[in-house]
């Protein structure tokens, strides 16, 4: 499968950006200017940036808590973003959410959220409307190695199974849910064993190579728009930093391991792979960083200029008129 | 008019709201036929016995433009969905900050009667109170269930409609043309003078057979029936109290932290109801306890006709009780 | 495996005590003697009678709603159970269970269930007990292929394969949940895919021939006791009557196919066996089928010899002292 | 005396709990790593994230000679064993004529206050209240909450404990001897004659701070806090209100059908006291939203000391207000 140059700039640009937003949250959250459960992205982003290059804005995708990145990818406003995790009135959701539950549904983002495995039963009804609308639209639903421990996982992957739902399963598998590997915690050893016994085709894959996993949805969301039913996309991954940005939090993970993967690091490679094969010269990958900087700056200008709700805004929003 | 039984009454809501509006669809663990031969298997749609991924799916189906009926059948079954209803259906609308709607539509079947035991006997819209973004609806006869069913078809919002396993079958008159009934109108079903009685989905037959004998002896009552939980219309309770200065809850629920005790804190915390009363506000309620199988602890366990006339006396400050009274 | 004479009586005679049982229950509905949910056995003797033959005491189950067979199998006093049926004071629970919730600690029968798939979890902590109490104690746990799609079913067979409990899972697939097939309703169409992708051994067998399940449990039940981890048992079986006994429920699953089940009657069949084998004369079996259906009529005896609880009674029992 | 956190309390409870009775275990999705160190990995078992097959695993335990303390840590994720929880460990007792016993401790964190949004913060235990056949404890400080803790690991049931968030690190007065604390007592904090203020968990807090405050303008607070729901106390709150004629309950958790309403709809309920009341009874209590993210909202969302004394000057028929003084 031949990537184009664009593509692969696009493919770029996207990882680097999540890496800076992410990034600038590090600093906002160590300078105590953001508080909450913030999840960082970091070490993912080959996997949002891979997967979402193939989807449109009338296809929908749930997320889960470490859920920035698939904003991102899917075409959120880092403004917006940045305004919510500040708990802004200007924010996705108006500063009711925070990091773990931005939203966009104007563009087919459903939602992040905080309950592991929760986002399965909620994507199997965004498959479903998009089965029923026709017009090959598609859904997509992320989450962890830790939600596939969860009874949801079994419920959606046999509902979206026997319906048949243009649902595309991507598990991030960062080997850990919190401190515990998913070595001890599932039986299967091999995630993508679920999947096969529901009949559902699948693939896992190395979730730190951004074309390995664009190439691997290409074909999964052709299978999708096809009807032919939902597809299981495992991508390998690791994250960088602890479960959430926290200075009390203990993370229990072998330091070697993680250096091993931060030598893998999936923003850096590409780069670097970019460069060799003259597709982006150093210049231009400086402008584009730049760039992302100047966005992610402006969207923290944003988030500081923009007023914090009222606290009486609580009361709004319980119910839709 | 015409009469016909809960069972009729929500399928024809359903049948009308789904011939309004195609962007609709059913969901149940069994199929039910007259729907899906009207609408055929894209919309009405057999699960998997998997509450918790249904119930979910109707939230993702809600945020992508379709309007869902759940039917969960027993409210027990419930449990397992709780998560996607509990903090799923009831927040997203407020934690999103309102970006979208989510209208769908919970049924279950409640209450005790039918031989169920502790598990498929329950009445736990208490606990769906306690959660704020869902929309209660607790009809007590065929005609509430159809036009509360109607308008939460027509509701942005999720709603759960508890409907009680014994008035299934019940015939009722329900007119055959069109009509809706509001959210938050409680329905006054009888007028008195002495006592105001709120009565729960099916405390409403108990309560109006007590208001009769307590006719005969000289006892003016007064019946309320909220219909919807939330909103609730505390307006016509607060009206009633003022007038009557006495109030007796009736409700099969259980007792701790259920409906009786916010209608009853809602009375009393009202400075000008609360003057009014001339008797500590009564409940008869579910005991605390699950339900037992075996009927004479059944009975036992839930309000009937005697408890409720014995409250009444109470309020009023006889010293009278049926059960002495026919022992 | 050679089974002794002896043994081949006893797994008759349970099925046969199962089986009278539950056409007196049959009698006892239709005649308006009993309330409530019944969910009767009969078709699926074997299951019961082929499984627990291996169990002891000691080992513990646990049952779902459609548990009479089970009680009676594992040792289960009938009289004691027809007064909970009953809903009398004598009863296994009181009265305060009736026909869905019979069970017997002193036994090692932790309970049958009317919440679809929910003793799978219960029966983690019967099969840890057994674990940490060391001696080789096992435990089963009795379910249907509508369990089997419930988020529970995956969160047991996982849990049970990490942690190696000595747990017996034991599918009844009759084929249906209420009228739906599993056919429909389970993406895996073969049950043991799903125990297959936790690395958890597993068979199916034939349900309606109680040797095959005798055989099939007694390997099962050696791994267990050798602590080397859970066996998931599949019996493939068809129930004879409604999913309750009702007047009002529909059964919307095609005659011909009852029909052919019923051809199938695991208890007929191996009676037609053993006598055939000499191992039993037809003298004996009317000779067994008299004393069982003395025992059932003694039972019903009791049941209504016995006092209903006290409408107050309704009020203990709800904690432990 | 030493003073420790809840968190340092909670596990001493457990140690020496776990060190008087060996058949006990502990489940939990992390690892507690002083209790593994010495109590070892077959008592102290590290989970999967799959909340109802552990919490349904200490039911089998229970009912198989072991007793169990599974820490859920957030009360949300409790939503996911909801059916283990309520259909089962709270009936099976009951269902099963009580030939077996279960003692079981569930605990989970509770509370707003952290920036956990909709999801992370709740306080559900009036939804547990609703529930025959549970226990609930409710420590407002670490003494508390070890003393509860050690009795509910003889108690012979399931018992729910619900920790406040924002108490785990507060540094609290706690003997080095043992000592346990019975349900079903609630401590008077504080004596005072004018008004009683029943605070739960946090809460206590705010109604101490209000209390002081207060006490400079005059007026005299009696502080209780129940420190178990079930049982309740409600004899020590009765005692107190037919002394004060006032009442104000301060609760976190959501109104509707909450924790205030129940012991509001127990006061009015009882004659005596009742009649000794001067004012309607007030609740102070979460407002009935999901808890928004933002800080100030959330601050809004849930009661503070001066929302507490606006409160008590409203019982007092005083016309003033907090918030009003301040502006
Ligand atoms: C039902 C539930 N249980 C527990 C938690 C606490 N929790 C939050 S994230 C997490 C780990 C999830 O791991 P995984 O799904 O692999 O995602 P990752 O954080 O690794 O991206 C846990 C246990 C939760 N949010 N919800
Ligand atoms: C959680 C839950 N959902 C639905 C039901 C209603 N229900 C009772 S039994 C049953 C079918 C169960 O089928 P299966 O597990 O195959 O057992 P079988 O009845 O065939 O023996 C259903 C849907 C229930 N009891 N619990
Ligand atoms: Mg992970
Ligand atoms: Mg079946």
């Amino acid at each position: 499968m031949a990537i184009s140059p664009k593509e692969q700039t696009a493919l770029y640009t996207t990882m680097q950006t999540i890496r800076l937003f992410e990034e600038r949250l590090v600093k906002e959250f160590l300078e105590n200017k953001i508080s909450g459960f913030v999840h960082s992205y970091i070490g993912e982003e080959a996997i949002a940036a891979g997967v979402l290059a193939h989807f449109k804005k009338t296809d929908r995708i749930v997320s889960h808590h470490r859920g920035h990145g698939h904003c991102i990818a899917k075409g959120a406003d880092m403004k917006r973003m940045m305004a919510e995790i500040y708990g802004r009135k200007t924010g996705y959701c108006k500063g009711k959410g925070g990091s773990m539950h931005i939203a966009d549904f104007s563009i087919g983002m459903l939602g992040a959220d905080g309950i592991v495995g929760a986002g399965l039963p909620i994507s199997l009804g965004a498959a479903l409307s998009a089965q029923l609308d026709g017009q090959n639209k598609i859904a997509a639903v992320f989450f962890g190695d830790g939600a596939c421990q969860e009874g949801e996982f079994h419920e959606a992957l046999n509902l979206a199974s026997i319906w048949k739902l243009p649902l595309l399963f991507v598990c991030e598998n960062n080997q850990y849910g919190v401190n515990t590997s998913y070595r001890y915690s599932l039986g299967a050893q091999e995630i993508t064993r679920m999947p096969e016994a529901y009949h559902i085709q699948n693939k896992s894959v190395d979730g730190n190579d951004v074309e390995v996993v664009y190439e691997a949805a290409a074909r999964a969301v052709e299978y999708l728009r096809n009807g032919q039913g939902p597809y299981f996309l495992e991508c390998f991954t690791y994250r960088w930093h602890k479960h959430y940005l926290s200075n009390s939090l203990p993370d229990l993970r072998p330091q070697e391991e993680l250096e091993e993967w931060k030598k893998k690091c999936p923003v850096t490679a590409y780069e670097n792979k970019l460069r060799q094969a003259g597709v982006l010269t150093q210049t231009r990958i400086d402008a584009i960083k730049t760039r992302i900087l100047e966005h992610v700056e402006e969207a923290v200008r944003f988030a500081l200029d923009s007023p914090l709700p009222a606290p009486q805004d609580a009361l709004e929003d319980v119910f839709s008129k | 008019m015409r009469e016909i039984n809960c069972e009729q009454a929500g399928l024809e809501a359903i049948q009308e709201e789904f011939r309004r509006n195609s962007k609709t669809v059913h969901m149940s663990t069994d199929m039910p036929l007259e729907l899906l031969q009207e609408f055929g298997p894209d919309r009405i749609r057999m699960t998997p016995i998997a509450e918790n991924s249904f119930c979910g799916a109707a939230i993702g189906l809600a945020g992508s433009g379709y309007r869902t009926v759940v039917n969960l059948r027993m409210a027990t079954f419930s449990f397992v969905a709780m998560d996607q209803i509990f903090n799923h259906a009831a927040k997203i609308t407020y934690m999103f900050g309102g970006q979208a709607k989510f209208p769908i539509l919970y049924r279950m079947t409640i209450g005790a009667g039918i031989g169920g035991a502790a598990e498929h006997s329950i009445s736990p819209y208490p606990m769906y109170m306690n959660v704020p973004g869902l929309k209660i609806i607790l009809p007590s006869n065929a005609y509430d269930l159809k036009g509360l069913l109607k308008t939460a078809l027509r509701e942005n919002n999720p709603v759960v409609s508890f409907e009680h396993a014994l008035l299934g079958g019940v015939q009722y008159p329900v007119p055959e043309e069109e009509y809706l009934i509001p959210f938050g109108q409680a329905s006054v079903i009888r007028k008195g003078k002495d006592v105001t009685l709120v009565a729960l989905s099916k405390m409403v037959q108990e309560a109006l057979a007590a208001a009769d004998e307590l006719k005969q002896e000289g006892i003016s009552v007064e019946v309320i029936d909220p219909r919807t939980l939330v909103p609730l219309d505390k307006e016509a309770i607060f009206k009633s109290v003022r007038k009557t200065g006495r109030l007796v809850v009736v409700d099969e629920a259980c007792q701790t932290c259920g409906a009786a005790a916010e209608i009853i804190a809602l009375v009393t915390g009202q400075k000008t109801v609360f003057a009014a009363l001339k008797a500590t506000p009564a409940r008869v309620t579910g005991l605390d306890v699950p339900i037992p199988f075996s009927p004479p602890m059944e009975k036992f366990a839930i309000p009937d006709k005697n408890k409720v006339m014995d409250a009444v006396y109470e309020v009023m400050g006889m010293k009278i009780s049926v059960k002495k009274a026919e022992s």
